[in-house]
């Protein structure tokens, strides 16, 4: 159907606001260039809403999961259980105490709404998940949901209906929603009810401010205190050099900001002893993130398509460097595609995988064997030091985003240079959608995929989501990999619990094949460096101070944990 | 009965002022002239500043073309004028203009004036012959060929530039020389000098000039005719004694009388009266 | 009432010093005409603008007097020849086809004339001596509301000289006034400046290289060679007996109602300042100049019978000639 | 029968262009900077290895010292590398797109002028339509607008010089207005020469001037415009360009980490190059403008 | 002022946007990116979005964008929607659209363009006149070179020198940002005075590059002025050197600067996109900077085309004035 048009936002301009002392406010640099449109503080808007940037803190999901502890943290839900063996029916128990920010109780028609919505607009982001998966949600009473699947869906309560890092889905108001015309284009402004404990006060291209509101739910159900923030000013540093952002929180201008690389951030440690990182001041400073970097190969692209020439690249690849030169010796450097949390590090570290790793050396850095590959392959060294065939070298061009990996991708780029590949590197508003269509051959990119177990991870390389060159690669799956063996061996172990000794020695295989095949060369492990200054607030998250669990990047979903648990350091 | 050399043929020349506005000069009204092709002559074109004289010096060379009516040389209309006839038009019909310093090109030596018609022409077979032939020319209008050639044109006297151009007219041996105010900007001290050469080619080589002045003391003095514009229309001519000493139009009659003679006896009339062109206009 | 004595400017060039302006005195008498002729760059616009203080570098003023009613111009502050300026010696520009300020009214740029030396002068004083010395060159007062590029070229003149006469100075300088008109609008301008002078009997300076005008205007003429001021008579003497060989051939050269298709040119051609003949800077071209004398020797000024004064090795102390 | 005219010594055209470039102090300034910068890259280009231009080539981070004169960068290039390589680079852009916007601006700018007519108007509307656009903002379209792998130091120029020709154009063309109308160019008419003659041998030697002032100022413009889009990260990124040098100075903040010299010895490059050919340009314009051309 | 010059300048102004619009609307069509759907590409990478079916969106903002329509067809939609001054929506912020985002950008921008504008024409073009005129004292003159030689520094330069030197180690002003964190826009001096602190640098940096330009055309204009005969006639007629530099020189010798007026304007909107993004200004300068790295091209045009009327009507309005100013050109 035609799409509605959509409103656009406008400027929030407070009337009056009190005033509230720099002790009592939280400063966050928003840095996310593009930026969201002001004023949108619908989460259904979309494009447009984003849940970073401040507006984590006016919406709820059902449960938060904390990744370092390792569980759940239920919150306008009180619990949310599969009610059968086969994952195919699940429960929700709300909160009693949830409510809006208009006073009115957050209740089962509510959830509901949220999840019909979902399968109703195609541009909400669960909507795949939810038309194919969910088969109806029904609400026996005010505070319990019912779901029930169309077939097994394990992973749903996880991925989907929890908030972790970026993913998961907040619960919207039926009450206003259902009164707009058309629910995904309102743009909510500050008069959506939400169940969060922040109002959003004033909004414009500089700051977004938001207050705190002293009636929150959550403090009379006892989830958490009452936030000792009382006011959050995020200020956009849009493109502002990173220099001067730096510098704004050294001079206890800002609290927090975005994250940084790690040579700025410990520069800033040592300019201000107030500021802390994740890992107080010793390197590498930042938390794991979900999102290990590798160089990724378009498999079924020449010459990419040749296993030689992939093991030539992987080859080509000094891991020690990249930590010395990027990282001050931090063991950065992986060889897996996915993040070592508590549970992945068993997995890698079990005897299993450890038989893999030796068989086929996936770190290893040996240009001379590389050479000898590529020699293999086909071709030659050219008078510029270049692998070439058929007088032609290959666009080993590696795409990139500038802003996060401004620093890798030239390095890269220049080592497999040495190597005799033509390499360069593409920032351009392009490279993502070079990788997508699978026009080029390298990029540089995570594996946005396992936190708990290797499934999903894995699960990225199956071959009936590697499409041809020119068809869009869904959900980041850009190997175009394809491999009979491999995909029956996932198969094999799809609805296996991550606990039980089939599914370790299958996904130990798996990743043994992914090594073996060099499907794609990981690189490195992503690590959110984010400053904390202490000078007004502590209590900042860290890898002795994990409080629920979560990550520390107030501007995931998670974020509002991270504020709501800051304590006053009693500075003027 | 003898071709013409020259005829002008009732032209025209109406300068329209800008794409919009509809501001029209006539500079040139109806112009009829004939200069025979065996009786080489000195004709001279008076009339006041913007009373049409260069309009239609620049309507002889082929310059600009006439609104209305045709310039004929030798017959034929000088527009349609092609290749060989082009050429012999070119170089038979000859100037020398009033700004002696502006017809020479400030990159080259003054010898590029006399080489280029040399060349262009193929006046000369070989080197020495063309440099002979400048120096013959330098000498005939009393100029030393060492004091000018290999210099640059800013480096002689006005009268030698002028006198570097009527060489140059001499080298060409043209069959019409127009003379467009050849000395209103050079030296009183050196016009008497430059008339001369010019009258030198004239009488020695059967060359037609037109000499257009403002100036009718040299005017009287060196030619034959004479034709008065009054602004673009012929309001008088005849031959130079007579229209001088006893002008018949009333504007050649102030025009006369307001010659500077340079004579004590011969002081400004005061028959006219001054008011008559002082109010704005 | 003007002065003139020992006037020396110098050009320092690229190429070399050029002194355009070499030891000229002379006199000049309240109501007097007096023409300067003398080829291009023998000097005349440096002395002209040398009286007014105007040489710019490269050029300076080396020595010299300009007395005017009593005083020396030369002795002088700047804020005092900015008064004596206009007030007491006026300077009509050789280009006044350029000389009116093109975006501000000619009413304006005559009454800031005036303002400039009499601060206190009344808006309708100013506008009435305006109009008076509109209606004196013979135009329409009318002019003083108008802009230079809506008047011809004769009008522009006058209204330069309507601006020079505007605070009656005792000496006028009109630098060819009339090059650039033609003939008709020549006599016209000429028969101004002889009325305007008239009126206010100042003396005249008419600088020029058409004896011709020279013939119909001044009272005396003054030739300049090379710098040097060589002869300087009545306009009579002048054309009847001119003294010095160059004013002779000068006389000679013009062309003569009786003698119609006689030509005769002086040979030779103008010397450089820069490198200057040696003695009498004529001599090249003097049909007398062959003798040590004139080659070594500069001829000192010499007055003859009448007040003339030439300055020729022809003639001696006394007035005679050498011969 | 004229007697010798004497015979001023005329010094010869060396002297003479010394003794203008010491009148026009900011013209010999302007040239003895780009005279310096020209050697420091010649010798540079032959005296360094211009693979150290690249990354991994150097140890890191290295201030300025006696091994590496200008230190290393964080990306581990040697930075005297960098800049010799940049310096010639960011030439090579300037000189090329200077070049063909000078010679389209020429070329359209003698078009225009000598044969008139509808020509004319077409080119003259056209310069008059394109000049208020911005061109650099043109620029940032069209770089941007590229596949990233086509964007080389030849594109870069191509990309400069597409819109930089109607200053070159107006310019010209005005010129050979005024030129077309001086005397010595009927003269070589009635002389019997061909329009394409009179336009090569007569006029063109008299615009050099206004060619060389006009080319250095497209020099600049490009200069800068490469500069421009380098810094905003539209240019050939791998190459040490030296808006490259500065843009990832600037993306690793090199202030804040205290590489000063790394952004700092750039920026000072540009600023020399910079500020010679505006140096250049002035001293030109008054060559080429008597009326502003001083004596002494 | 006839009726028909009135005509051919508006006529002027409606073909240099139409060309304007023309050049921006077809160079990015030459290319085989498409900018839509590397935009939802990235915003599904940033994560927090991730469709599981982009092609359907970015087919459903194809056809919100009219890209699936022919060329042409579009090409006269374009045109169409540019008389309404209608871009389109941002990509990078739909649904806001790009008019929404230049009209809030625009006043952050005017303000810093206009002061920077106007201080370094005055500025300049004084310091040029005073540099030409022979009679200025020494010291006076000698300020001109030192702009004169600024102009090679590039303003993104400048704000580099500026912010490091004078943000970041003297600490005399703050280091970006509009105004100070927290502060909400208000109509008092208070909210001023902290507006203007921050503008000073990015001003600084606007101005000291630009002076220049200003300085070295004045002076060429003055020094051809100066040999005017009317300046020395000016002189001639004893008038103090107030009032000849005043109305006789300064007056002419202005009269072409005007003209560059207009055209300055495009230059500094150029400089204030980098100058504006390292100061943190959220004017043009800082939307086009963004504009330009998400490839929201909706926003770049408008910017672009939006540029380009400022700079054609003011030429027009200058076309206008310039008569007052020059009794010559009244006439005709
Ligand atoms: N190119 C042109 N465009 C428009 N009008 C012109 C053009 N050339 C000449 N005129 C006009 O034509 C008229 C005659 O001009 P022309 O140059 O022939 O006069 P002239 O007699 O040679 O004057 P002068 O003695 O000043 O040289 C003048 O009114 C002049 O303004
Ligand atoms: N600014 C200057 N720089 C150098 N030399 C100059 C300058 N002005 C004049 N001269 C030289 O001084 C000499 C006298 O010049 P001046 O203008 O006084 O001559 P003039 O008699 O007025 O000539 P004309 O009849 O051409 O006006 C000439 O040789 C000239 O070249
Ligand atoms: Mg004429
Ligand atoms: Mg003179």
């Amino acid at each position: 159907q035609e799409a509605a048009a959509p409103v656009a936002a406008t400027e929030i301009v407070p009337t009056s606001l009190p005033d509230v002392p720099r002790n009592q406010t939280a400063v966050l640099a928003w840095g996310v260039a593009g930026g969201s449109s002001i004023g949108t503080t619908n989460p259904w808007v979309l494009p447009g809403y984003t849940h970073q940037e401040g507006n984590n803190l006016m919406w709820e999901p059902l449960m938060y999961f904390g990744i370092y502890k390792n569980e759940f943290i239920p919150w306008l839900a009180d619990s949310m259980e599969y009610t059968n063996d086969d994952f195919t029916a699940l429960e929700i128990k709300l909160n009693p105490e949830a409510e809006w920010s208009d006073g009115t109780a957050v209740t089962s028609a509510d959830v509901a709404y949220t999840f019909e919505g979902q399968i109703k607009y195609e541009t909400l982001p669960y909507h795949t998940q939810f038309a194919d998966l969910v088969d109806s949600v029904t609400t026996p009473d005010e505070l319990t949901v019912q779901v029930t699947f169309k077939e097994p869906a394990p992973r749903f309560k996880f991925e989907v209906l929890t908030e972790k890092f970026d993913t998961g889905i907040p619960i919207v108001p039926k009450g206003y929603l259902s009164e707009q015309a058309d629910p995904t284009t309102a743009p909510g402004r500050d008069e959506i009810p939400h169940s969060g404990p922040y109002d959003i006060v004033a909004w414009n291209t500089n700051q977004k401010i938001l207050d705190l509101r002293e009636d929150w739910w959550a403090v009379k159900a006892g989830r958490i205190a009452l936030p000792a923030v009382k006011r959050v000013v995020v200020v956009n540093i849009l493109n502002q050099p990173i220099d001067t952002v730096a510098q704004r929180i050294v001079n206890n201008e800002f609290d927090s900001s975005v994250d940084m690389r790690a040579q700025i951030i410990g520069n800033i440690l040592q300019q201000n002893p107030e500021v802390q990182s994740w890992t107080g001041t010793e390197s590498p400073y930042g938390y794991l993130d979900w999102w290990p970097n590798s160089l990724w190969m378009n498999d079924s692209l020449a010459p990419y398509d040749d296993v030689r020439v992939r093991k030539a690249i992987s080859l080509a690849i000094n891991r020690d460097l990249i930590n010395e030169v990027l990282y001050e010796d931090a063991k950065i450097a992986t060889i897996y595609p996915f993040p070592l949390y508590p549970n992945l590090q068993t997995f890698a570290d079990s005897a299993e995988v450890k038989a893999e790793e030796a068989k086929y050396e996936p770190g290893k850095y040996d240009v001379e064997q590389s050479a000898a590959l590529m020699q293999d392959a086909g071709f030659t060294m050219n008078g510029d030091g270049l692998w070439e065939k058929d007088g032609e070298t290959f666009d080993a061009t590696i795409q990139a985003f500038e802003s996060i990996h401004g620093d890798i991708a030239p390095v890269l780029a220049e080592m497999l240079r040495q190597a005799g590949f033509d390499a360069n590197v593409n920032f351009g508003t392009d490279a993502y959608q070079n990788m997508v269509d699978g026009k080029a051959g390298l990029y540089m990119f995570g594996h946005g995929a396992s936190l708990f177990d290797p499934f999903e991870a894995l699960n990225l390389f199956h071959g009936k989501y590697s499409s041809t060159i020119g068809s869009s690669a869904g959900n980041n799956r850009f190997s175009r990999y394809s491999n009979p063996e491999y995909d029956a061996l996932l198969d094999g172990i799809a609805s296996l619990d991550s606990k039980d000794p089939a599914f370790v020695s299958g996904a130990a295989q798996a990743l043994g094949m992914y090594w073996r095949d060099v499907i794609d060369v990981p690189i490195i492990q992503w690590l959110h460096r984010i400053p904390y200054n202490n000078h007004y607030w502590t209590n900042w998250p860290s890898a002795t101070n994990v409080g629920l669990g979560t990550n520390g990047a107030f501007w995931a979903h998670t974020g509002m944990l991270v504020i709501a648990g800051l304590e006053p350091s009693g500075a003027q | 009965m003898s071709e013409n050399l020259l005829e002008i043929r009732r032209a025209s020349k109406v300068y329209q002022r800008g794409l919009l506005t509809s501001k029209a000069t006539i500079a040139l009204k109806e112009f009829s002239l004939v200069l025979k092709q065996d009786e080489p002559t000195i004709l001279t074109i008076a009339g006041e500043s913007g009373s049409g004289k260069t309009t239609l010096a620049m309507m002889l060379l082929g310059f600009t073309t006439a609104t209305t009516g045709e310039v004929l040389y030798k017959g034929k209309n000088i527009a349609g004028l092609v290749g060989k006839e082009r050429m012999a038009y070119r170089r038979e019909v000859q100037a020398v203009f009033q700004d002696p310093f502006a017809v020479f090109n400030p990159f080259y030596k003054v010898d590029h004036l006399l080489t280029v018609p040399i060349r262009q022409f193929k006046l000369a077979r070989t080197k020495a012959e063309a440099t002979s032939k400048m120096e013959e020319a330098l000498n005939s209008v009393g100029l030393r060929p060492e004091d000018v050639l290999g210099r640059f044109p800013h480096q002689l006297s006005g009268g030698q530039r002028q006198r570097i151009n009527v060489a140059r007219a001499l080298l060409l041996k043209p069959r019409l020389l127009i003379a467009d105010e050849p000395v209103s900007m050079v030296d009183a001290s050196l016009r008497a000098n430059i008339l001369e050469s010019l009258r030198n080619l004239h009488r020695d080589h059967g060359v037609s000039i037109i000499y257009i002045t403002h100036d009718l003391t040299t005017a009287y003095h060196v030619a034959d005719n004479i034709i008065v514009l009054y602004k673009g229309e012929v309001v008088e001519k005849g031959d130079v004694e007579s229209v001088i000493r006893n002008p018949q139009h009333r504007y050649t009659q102030l025009l006369v009388d307001s010659i500077p003679w340079p004579n004590l006896d011969q002081r400004w009339g005061h028959s006219i009266r001054t008011s008559e062109t002082t109010n704005p206009r | 009432m003007l002065r003139v004595s020992g006037l020396e400017v110098t050009y320092y060039t690229d190429l070399g010093r050029a002194k355009a302006l070499d030891d000229v005195s002379f006199t000049l008498g309240a109501g007097e005409k007096l023409g300067m002729v003398g080829e291009s760059g023998s000097g005349k616009s440096t002395m002209a603008l040398a009286m007014m203080r105007m040489i710019k570098p490269p050029g300076r003023i080396e020595r010299g007097q300009v007395i005017v009613d009593d005083v020396d111009l030369m002795s002088l502050d700047e804020e005092g020849m900015r008064r004596a300026r206009l007030s007491k010696i006026a300077y009509i520009p050789q280009g006044a086809m350029n000389s009116l300020n093109p975006v501000i009214r000619i009413g304006a740029q005559m009454a800031d004339a005036i303002r400039s030396h009499m601060r206190r002068e009344s808006r309708s004083a100013i506008e009435d001596r305006c109009a008076a010395a509109l209606r004196s060159v013979d135009l329409d007062p009318g002019v003083y509301r108008m802009y230079a590029h809506e008047l011809s070229g004769g009008m522009k003149q006058r209204v330069c000289i309507a601006i020079g006469i505007l605070l009656r100075p005792s000496v006028i300088i009109a630098d060819e006034p009339t090059s650039a008109l033609d003939v008709v609008t020549q006599r016209q301008v000429m028969e101004t400046i002889n009325k305007v002078q008239a009126d206010i009997n100042a003396a005249v300076i008419l600088i020029g290289h058409d004896m011709g005008l020279m013939a119909q205007t001044v009272d005396r003429v003054a030739v300049m060679y090379a710098g040097r001021l060589v002869e300087l008579s009545t306009v009579k003497e002048m054309f009847t007996d001119p003294k010095h060989p160059y004013s002779q051939a000068l006389i000679n050269s013009l062309p003569n109602l009786d003698k119609r298709g006689v030509f005769s040119g002086i040979p030779g051609l103008a010397p450089s300042l820069l490198r200057l003949p040696s003695g009498c800077a004529f001599h090249p071209r003097c049909p007398h100049g062959q003798q040590e004398l004139q080659r070594s020797v500069r001829p000192a000024p010499v007055i003859l019978a009448g007040g003339r004064m030439v300055a020729c090795h022809l003639y001696g102390e006394e007035g005679h000639a050498h011969e | 029968m004229t007697p010798e005219q004497q015979s001023i010594h005329h010094p010869s055209g060396l002297t003479l262009f010394l003794r203008y470039m010491r009148r026009n102090k900011g013209l010999a300034l302007g040239v003895l900077i780009l005279l310096a910068l020209t050697l420091f890259t010649v010798i540079g280009l032959v005296v360094v290895n211009p693979k150290h231009a690249y990354p991994l080539s150097a140890p890191l981070k290295l201030p300025p010292s006696l091994r590496y004169p200008l230190g290393t960068d964080f990306f581990g290039r040697n930075l005297l590398a960098a800049m010799v390589v940049g310096m010639w680079q960011t030439a090579l852009i300037g000189l090329l797109a200077g070049g063909i916007g000078t010679l389209v601006g020429v070329l359209l700018g003698f078009t225009s002028a000598y044969f008139g007519g509808w020509v004319d108007s077409a080119i003259r509307t056209a310069c008059q339509i394109l000049t208020p656009i911005p061109v650099l903002l043109i620029q940032v379209v069209v770089a941007g607008s590229l596949d990233k792998r086509d964007v080389t130091i030849f594109t870069m120029a191509l990309i400069v010089a597409m819109l930089a020709w109607m200053g070159p154009t107006l310019v010209i063309r005005a010129q050979v207005m005024t030129m077309k109308e001086r005397q010595f160019v009927s003269v070589a008419k009635l002389s019997g020469m061909g329009d394409f003659s009179i336009i090569f041998k007569e006029i063109l030697p008299n615009l050099l001037p206004f060619i060389a002032a006009a080319f250095v100022g497209q020099v600049f413009a490009a200069v800068f415009a490469s500069f421009y889009l380098a810094v905003l990260g539209l240019g050939p990124l791998r190459e040490p360009l030296l808006g490259n040098i500065i843009w990832a100075a600037q993306s690793q903040g090199a202030f804040f980490n205290g590489w000063w010299w790394w952004p700092l010895e750039p920026a000072f490059a540009m600023i020399l190059i910079l500020g010679a050919l505006a140096l250049v340009n002035m001293g030109l314009d008054e060559l080429a403008n008597p009326r502003i051309r001083r004596s002494e | 002022m006839t009726f028909k010059i009135v005509i051919k300048r508006l006529l002027f102004f409606v073909l240099v946007v139409w060309a304007a619009s023309t050049i921006v609307f077809f160079i990015p069509r030459l290319s085989s990116r498409n900018a839509i759907r590397e935009r939802f590409g990235e915003l599904a990478r940033t994560g927090g979005f991730s469709p599981a079916d982009i092609e359907k969106l970015i087919a459903s903002m194809q056809q919100q964008f009219g890209l699936d329509k022919p060329l042409l067809e579009q090409y006269w939609q374009y045109l169409g929607n540019i008389t309404r001054l209608d871009f389109g929506y941002s990509l990078s912020r739909y649904p806001t659209t790009a008019t929404e985002v230049i009209a809030q950008s625009l006043p952050w921008t005017i303000g810093l363009l206009l002061v920077t504008t106007v201080l370094s024409f005055v500025i300049g073009t004084l310091l040029g006149a005073v540099a030409a005129w022979p009679k200025s004292p020494g010291w006076l003159r000698s300020m001109a070179t030192p702009f004169i030689l600024l102009t090679g520094v590039p303003p993104v330069i400048m704000g580099i020198l500026l912010l490091f030197f004078i943000g970041f180690r003297l600490k005399w002003l703050p280091l970006g940002g509009a105004y100070s964190v927290g502060v909400v826009p208000t109509w008092s001096w208070t909210f001023f005075f902290d507006l203007m602190q921050h503008q000073i640098l990015p001003a600084l940096a606007l101005i000291l590059g630009s002076v220049g330009g200003w300085v070295l055309s004045m002076r060429g204009m003055g020094i051809t002025i100066q040999g005017e005969d009317y300046v020395n006639f000016a002189e001639h007629k004893g008038l103090t050197g107030g009032r000849i530099f005043r109305d006789y020189y300064l007056r002419n010798a202005l009269l072409p600067q005007v003209t560059g007026l207009a055209l300055a304007l495009g230059t500094v909107v150029t400089s204030a996109v980098i100058v504006e993004g390292l100061f943190g200004l959220p004017g043009i300068g800082t939307a086009l900077n963004l504009a330009i790295r998400a490839n929201d091209f909706p926003v770049i045009y408008g910017i672009v085309i939006f540029i380009t009327i400022a700079i054609a009507a003011l030429m027009t309005i200058l076309e206008f004035v310039y008569p007052l100013l020059d009794p010559r050109i009244r006439e005709n």
